[in-house]
């Protein structure tokens, strides 16, 4: 086996393995499964990063594994799947720690990292899936592999929100099942090209092409959580903080917005979805989900909650570029992808902070925490800031490529839309800014599990991550073009979707 | 649906059945293949005499050795549908004089007439379910007449007797693969291995369609 | 010779074992049934690599041949089945050995059935001659019938005798419909049939054919006639049900799938659409009632109503050129592996909890998650989702039904997939529940230890139902062997 | 017709008699006797098919005896279950509901 073949393997293999193992060690055995957990979490890096090198060199990585006549497994590690993974695989090992952190003494944890593990191996998967087959597989093993974590406190409403989750995925998983069926009954199975290959099926399948490509997107849709189809994110905040961060900011409505990437650009390619007409109904919904998600976050008091309907509107930005037809909003979605991610992360590592250190769970017991925990709610204030758009924050430069995309693609609407949101982002978040670093001290936390020490507002497992993601997010503001920056990762993906450097 | 209902449709349901078959059977051409010229081509080559027997024990032995694997199945179905703790098995006073005496005579006859069925199968019809039933009727003739106890969970002897003539014939059977085929008697054999096969097989058998009844009535058969 | 040698001792073999245990006497006889289990399997793949290699393969017993003598004849469906069959009755058998509480009266005579019953199926998948299919359904259905009832009480004796009854009503209509082909054409020897039997045949070859498919659905409890099946399948020790769910309705929807593709070819494809809304009716029939039983193993029962559905749902698909042989064979396949599996953890949570009830599963993830893993990984086996076989058998047909332009299936396999969902995950969320205590202090009355080796089977039978999604290449190459598709 | 023909027909009525009394009849050993008629049934239609022409043929003759030794085994097996469930229960009827236990 070549080492372009062994590499995306090793990517897949470095977290599947560790959370097989997982899965049958005793729960006692806390040193090995960490050791386990991190060992995978770095090698995973190292092997990326020997990717990213490859795939900047030009070289193609790929791996395929027939499973029966004409249907094969195929991996391919290009530079949009990079785009995917890196990230993922940053905050995988970010929120590993934070998740050692977080559920010290808590009861099985074996089940825990080994399910986290098989999430994030299914995250790799989505990410490198060459044809339409192998993402279902992945996709559906995300949903598998999340629903255990989401019931994982074992409460009533724990196993009711794992239902609603289940119930939305995986009615969603069969429409998709279906379009890709159908997809593949018209073109066999193709795999993702740039540019698409549903153009070669040729005339009289229009409307057939119409119908799969809805399936598909509502497929895609609800791990997207497109209005009307995200009834399931805000009820799956009933999971362990670690959860919430990594799956619901990060990899499961990454993966939704990931396949309408995949679908728009490699599957129909921007111009036969154009000429079908079917790129601006989509930009619609994710202009809606993107105000109704934020509309819906102002009247939430439970912090987890607000944050997860910000996610849902600010997952859509993501869609909106890449509904937009042009490479600008295209740049502007992937830019997002990564950095909405960095910065949703940092204020889910710190709303857990909150809640393990003292039982704030929500925004109304905030009063005064910014003096009580300083670092926490600093990294939280630059969180909230970059969703905002604030400048010298990654927001700020996802949404300028956003805006220019609209402009770019005479859909001045759309900056209607995303100004809006800005608004209403700095109309939830600002509030609770106020409240943390303003308001009076209360005279007692709901329950203070962390008792305060010199220098020390909680355990530093927990307080390292949002820091570390929170600097980052300055960073990806302040030096938005470094030589290996998402956005010139982006405009490189642009290059080759469109065959044309911006301007 | 109401049962009368259900007992209407079923009975139409029968006849229109039986109408439509009848119907096509009165137009029905001869068979395009026949077996009869086959059969006796190969008599000479099957060991027995008795074109019955031919085919039960060689063409088609295969069948027949199935058909006593489903004899022992059923046997220990019975065995297995058994209560648990019955093992008492008794023989209660006697009543009557008249049934004994008869079995008495009868049961001799009733073995000498079972082996000459045996011994006749191999030219003309009898064989070793013939015997093998007529040995079995004698048994639950001596068991009813209160001559014998009825039988409990068999003991080993018993268990072997049950099986010998199934164990026989599948060694042999199995055996003949070096022929090539199973069952591929050599003709020079044949008929030592069918006799061979057959009289295992009626003890079996016996004892076996005798369990089936002897088994069961070992139990009180009251509700508890 | 080998392969000769093979062919007989497939089914040689557990005659040989089973008589053995009975003569060792009652509840003796693990050991060889085990021991014989694994030649058994040796020999399952010894036939199945000399059927890929060198095609299918003939064996006429008494060295008479058709239609005089009774012929054996392998191709790649049967390997196929006949290396299913081996592969669920191994790790089943060392899971009843640790199952069955010493003396226990079901285990008696569990040993020498369970030999009859393997050696009935795979004597019925080897015979290519009608009549002798009769006798081996007689043994398969009988010793299905003692298992059954084997030591129950008087609700699994009433549920052996409805199955006994449909299965005697059903061998009854195939024997009359024997009767009448031999009659018509004067040979019971499938191969002499096949090329007798045309669309011109006379109208008692249709009635015949009509019979012996009546009486063989009965015996694979296609819905309607699955009244049988859910008490029966649910009533039976947990060893039982899975080689009953996950084999023997399968060996009578394989006969059915050999006389419709063999010598019936020429008089069904007219009637195709009837098994296909059967099946559907199974489907939606079978998983509406597992979602609502409140009894765990009465829910997998009815499963595998629905999941048996599937299969008869692919007849209207089976038309000469197209792979859907395949993918039905590898449904029954990932099946019987998964619903194996699932009897199996099944019988070990009720082992533990001591009830019979899904609402009992409540904190099973914490005290067997070995035993809930493989009862989830069988439920993805069930629900179709990847990287299952299951998945892969519904992509194939999925796959057939879109490229006839057959909405309907479609339609119909998609919900199914949903429907199977909902009723696997109505027993898993509950498992993930913490137990509450007052069921916590029954239980320890009621419970008892799980053994690890149970855990270890059922799991080992669901991962492979799993698996057996990646790695099918050589096991489709295998079935499209000699088959007329 | 010839007789062979008019045996056939009788065996196909007999055949749907037995049918139609296993399928409806309550009474456990009433079935037992119902399936019995319905397999004599089916084997006189064998036997009697096949010597249309007169002459007797041994191979259905065999397969009959083979039938009717199989319709002996099941007809012991449904017996002895009867009367388990008649100790059981004290009744020789089978009641249709599932949940039965």
């Amino acid at each position: 086996m070549s080492l372009n073949e062994f590499l995306p393997l090793a990517v897949i293999a470095s977290s599947l393995l560790p959370g097989l193992i997982i899965f049958v060690l005793p729960e006692r055995y806390l040193a090995l499964r960490t050791a386990l957990n991190l060992l995978g979490a770095i090698a995973k890096i190292v092997f990326i990063a020997m990717l990213l090198a490859g795939v900047q060199a030009g070289e193609d990585y790929g791996f395929r594994h027939a499973i029966a006549p004409g249907i094969e497994l195929v991996f391919k590690a290009d530079a949009l799947s990079l785009l995917f993974i890196t990230l993922s695989a940053i905050l995988w090992l970010l929120t590993t720690f934070y998740a050692i952190g977080y559920l010290e003494n808590a009861p099985h944890r074996s089940r825990f990292f080994g399910f986290f593990s098989l999430c994030v191996t299914a995250t790799m998967g989505i990410a490198m899936a060459g044809n339409l087959f192998t993402f279902f597989v992945f996709y559906e093993l995300l949903t598998l592999s999340t629903f255990p974590l989401v019931a994982h406190r074992g409460t009533p409403d724990a196993k009711q929100g794992a239902t609603v989750y289940l119930a939305y995925t995986l009615t969603g998983g069969a429409c998709l099942l279906t379009g890709i069926i159908w997809m593949n009954s018209l073109a066999g199975n193709a795999e993702f090209v740039h540019g698409g290959f549903a153009a070669t099926i040729g005339d009289g399948h229009e409307t057939a092409l119409r119908i799969i490509f809805l399936l598909l997107i509502i497929g895609v849709g609800v791990k997207a959580a497109l209005v009307p189809l995200h009834g399931w994110l805000p009820k799956a905040m009933v999971a362990p903080a670690p959860v919430s961060a990594l799956l619901h900011a990060v990899a499961v409505v990454k993966a939704g917005a990931f396949g309408v990437v995949r679908i728009v650009d490699e599957v129909y390619g921007a111009e036969f979805a154009q000429s079908l007409g079917l790129l601006l109904p989509l930009a619609i919904v994710a202009a809606v989900t993107i105000l109704w998600g934020s509309l819906r976050a102002l009247a939430q008091d439970e912090l987890k909650k607000r944050l997860a309907y910000s996610t849902i509107s600010q997952v859509s930005y993501i869609v909106l570029g890449i509904a937009m037809f042009g490479s600008l909003g295209t740049i502007g979605g992937l830019v997002h992808l990564v950095h909405q991610g960095v910065m949703k992360i940092t204020l889910f590592f710190c709303a857990g902070n909150y809640a393990e250190t003292l039982g704030i769970h929500k925004i109304s017991e905030m009063d005064g925490v910014g003096r009580r925990m300083p670092a926490t709610t600093a990294a939280f204030s630059i969180g909230a800031l970059g969703m905002m758009g604030a400048p010298l924050t990654a927001g700020a430069i996802s949404k300028a490529w956003l805006v220019d995309g609209a402009s770019a693609a005479n859909m001045e609407w759309a900056i209607w839309v995303l100004t809006a949101s800005s608004l209403l982002n700095a109309a939830y978040f600002l509030p609770i800014l106020w409240r943390a670093w303003f308001r009076p001290l209360p005279v007692a936390w709901p329950e203070e599990h962390i008792p305060r020490r010199k220098w020390h507002e909680t355990a530093w497992l927990l307080l390292l991550p949002p820091l570390i993601t929170g600097i980052l997010t300055v960073a990806l503001g302040i030096f938005p073009d470094a030589e290996i920056s998402p956005l010139t990762w982006a405009c490189f993906i642009a290059d080759v979707e469109y065959q044309a450097l911006p301007k | 649906m109401s049962a009368n209902l259900r007992r209407l449709a079923v009975i139409l349901g029968a006849a229109t059945f039986v109408w439509l078959l009848a119907d096509t059977l009165f137009t029905l051409p001869l068979p395009a293949v026949d077996l009869r010229p086959l059969v006796s081509a190969n008599l000479a080559q099957s060991g027995v005499t008795h074109p019955v027997t031919a085919v039960l024990l060689n063409f088609r032995g295969f069948d027949t050795l199935l058909e006593i694997a489903v004899m022992l199945v059923a046997l220990i179905a019975v065995l297995a549908s058994l209560p648990g703790d019955s093992s008492r098995a008794t023989v209660s006073d006697n009543t009557d004089d008249m049934l004994p005496a008869f079995s008495r005579t009868a049961v001799p006859l009733m073995l000498l007439y079972a082996l000459y069925l045996l011994w006749a199968g191999a030219f003309r019809p009898g064989g070793a379910f013939q015997a093998g039933a007529l040995l079995a009727a004698a048994l639950a003739l001596l068991h009813l007449a209160r001559l014998m106890p009825a039988w409990s969970a068999p003991g080993l002897l018993l268990r072997g007797g049950l099986v010998a003539g199934f164990l026989v014939f599948l060694g042999i059977a199995a055996a003949l693969m070096a022929g090539g085929a199973l069952l591929q008697y050599p003709p020079a054999h044949a008929g030592m291995l069918i006799l061979l096969i057959e009289s295992t097989l009626a003890v079996s058998l016996a004892l076996i369609l005798a369990g089936l009844f002897l088994f069961v009535s070992s139990d009180g058969g009251t509700p508890k | 010779m080998t392969e000769n040698i093979a062919l007989i001792g497939v089914f040689t073999v557990p005659l040989l074992w089973a008589t053995l245990a009975f003569l060792l006497g009652p509840g003796r006889g693990a050991f060889v049934a085990i021991t014989g289990s694994v030649v058994q399997l040796f020999l399952a793949l010894i036939l199945a690599r000399s059927v890929l290699v060198d095609g299918p393969l003939n064996h006429s017993t008494g060295g008479w041949g058709a239609p005089l003598g009774i012929d054996l004849y392998v191709d790649g469906l049967t390997a196929a089945m006949l290396l299913l069959t081996q592969v669920v009755a191994l790790p089943i058998f060392v899971y009843a050995r640790s199952y069955f509480a010493p003396g226990a009266h079901a285990a008696r005579h569990f040993w020498p059935l369970a030999g009859f019953l393997i050696a009935g199926m795979n004597a019925l998948y080897l015979a290519n001659d009608i009549f002798n299919l009769y006798v081996t359904l007689e043994i398969v259905g009988l010793a299905a019938v003692a298992l059954i009832a084997a030591g129950g009480g008087a609700g699994q004796v009433a549920a052996a005798l409805r199955y006994l009854f449909a299965a005697l009503l059903g061998s009854g209509a195939y024997l009359l419909g024997v009767a009448l082909i031999y009659g018509t054409y004067g040979s019971v020897s499938i191969a002499t049939l096949t090329p007798l039997i045309d669309v011109a045949a006379p109208r008692v070859v249709s009635i015949a054919a009509l019979l012996m498919f009546a009486g063989l659905m009965l015996k694979s409890a296609l819905f309607p006639f699955h009244y049988w099946l859910p008490a029966a399948h649910g009533g039976a020790p947990a060893p039982v049900s899975a080689l009953l769910s996950a084999l023997v309705v399968k060996a009578a929807i394989y006969l059915c799938l050999r006389l419709w593709l063999g010598p019936f070819a020429p008089l069904v494809q007219a009637a195709a659409w009837l098994p296909g809304v059967l099946g559907a009716g199974a489907i939606l029939w079978g998983s509406a009632m597992a979602i609502r039983t409140p009894r765990l193993k009465l829910l997998v029962a009815y499963s595998t109503v629905a999941q048996l559905g599937y299969l008869f749902l692919a007849f209207p698909l089976l038309t000469p050129g197209a792979a859907v042989l395949g993918a039905v064979t590898l449904q029954a396949i990932a099946h019987g592996l998964a619903k194996a599996a699932m009897f199996a953890a099944a019988g070990i949570i009720i082992h533990s909890t001591g009830r019979d009830a899904v609402a009992e599963v409540a904190g099973v993830a914490e005290r067997l998650p070995l035993t809930l893993f493989a009862f989830a990984l069988a439920g993805v086996s069930l629900m179709g989702l990847p990287p299952s076989g299951g998945f892969l058998a519904k992509w194939l047909l999925l796959d057939a039904a879109l490229n006839a332009g057959h909405w309907a299936l479609v339609a119909v396999i998609i919900a199914g997939g949903l429907l199977a969902a909902i009723y696997v995950f109505r027993v898993v969320r509950q498992a993930f529940l913490n137990l509450p205590e007052e069921l916590a202090d029954r239980q320890k009355h009621t419970g008892r230890p799980v053994p690890r080796v149970l855990e270890w089977m059922a799991f080992g039978l669901a991962a492979a139902s799993v698996l057996l999604g990646l790695f099918s290449v050589d096991l489709l190459k295998l079935i499209a062997v000699g088959n007329p598709l | 017709m010839t007789s062979e023909l008019l045996f056939a027909v009788t065996g196909v009525i007999l055949f749907a008699i037995g049918a139609a009394g296993t399928i409806l009849l309550a009474n456990l050993l009433r079935r037992v006797l119902a399936f019995n008629i319905m397999g004599s049934g089916a084997c006189v239609v064998l036997v009697s098919l096949a010597q249309r022409n007169g002459i007797a043929d041994p191979v259905p003759q065999a397969m009959v005896l083979t039938g009717i030794v199989v319709a002996v085994a099941a007809t012991g097996v449904a017996l002895a279950l009867t009367r388990r469930l008649h100790q059981l229960t004290g009744e020789c009827e089978t009641t249709s509901s599932v949940e039965h236990d």
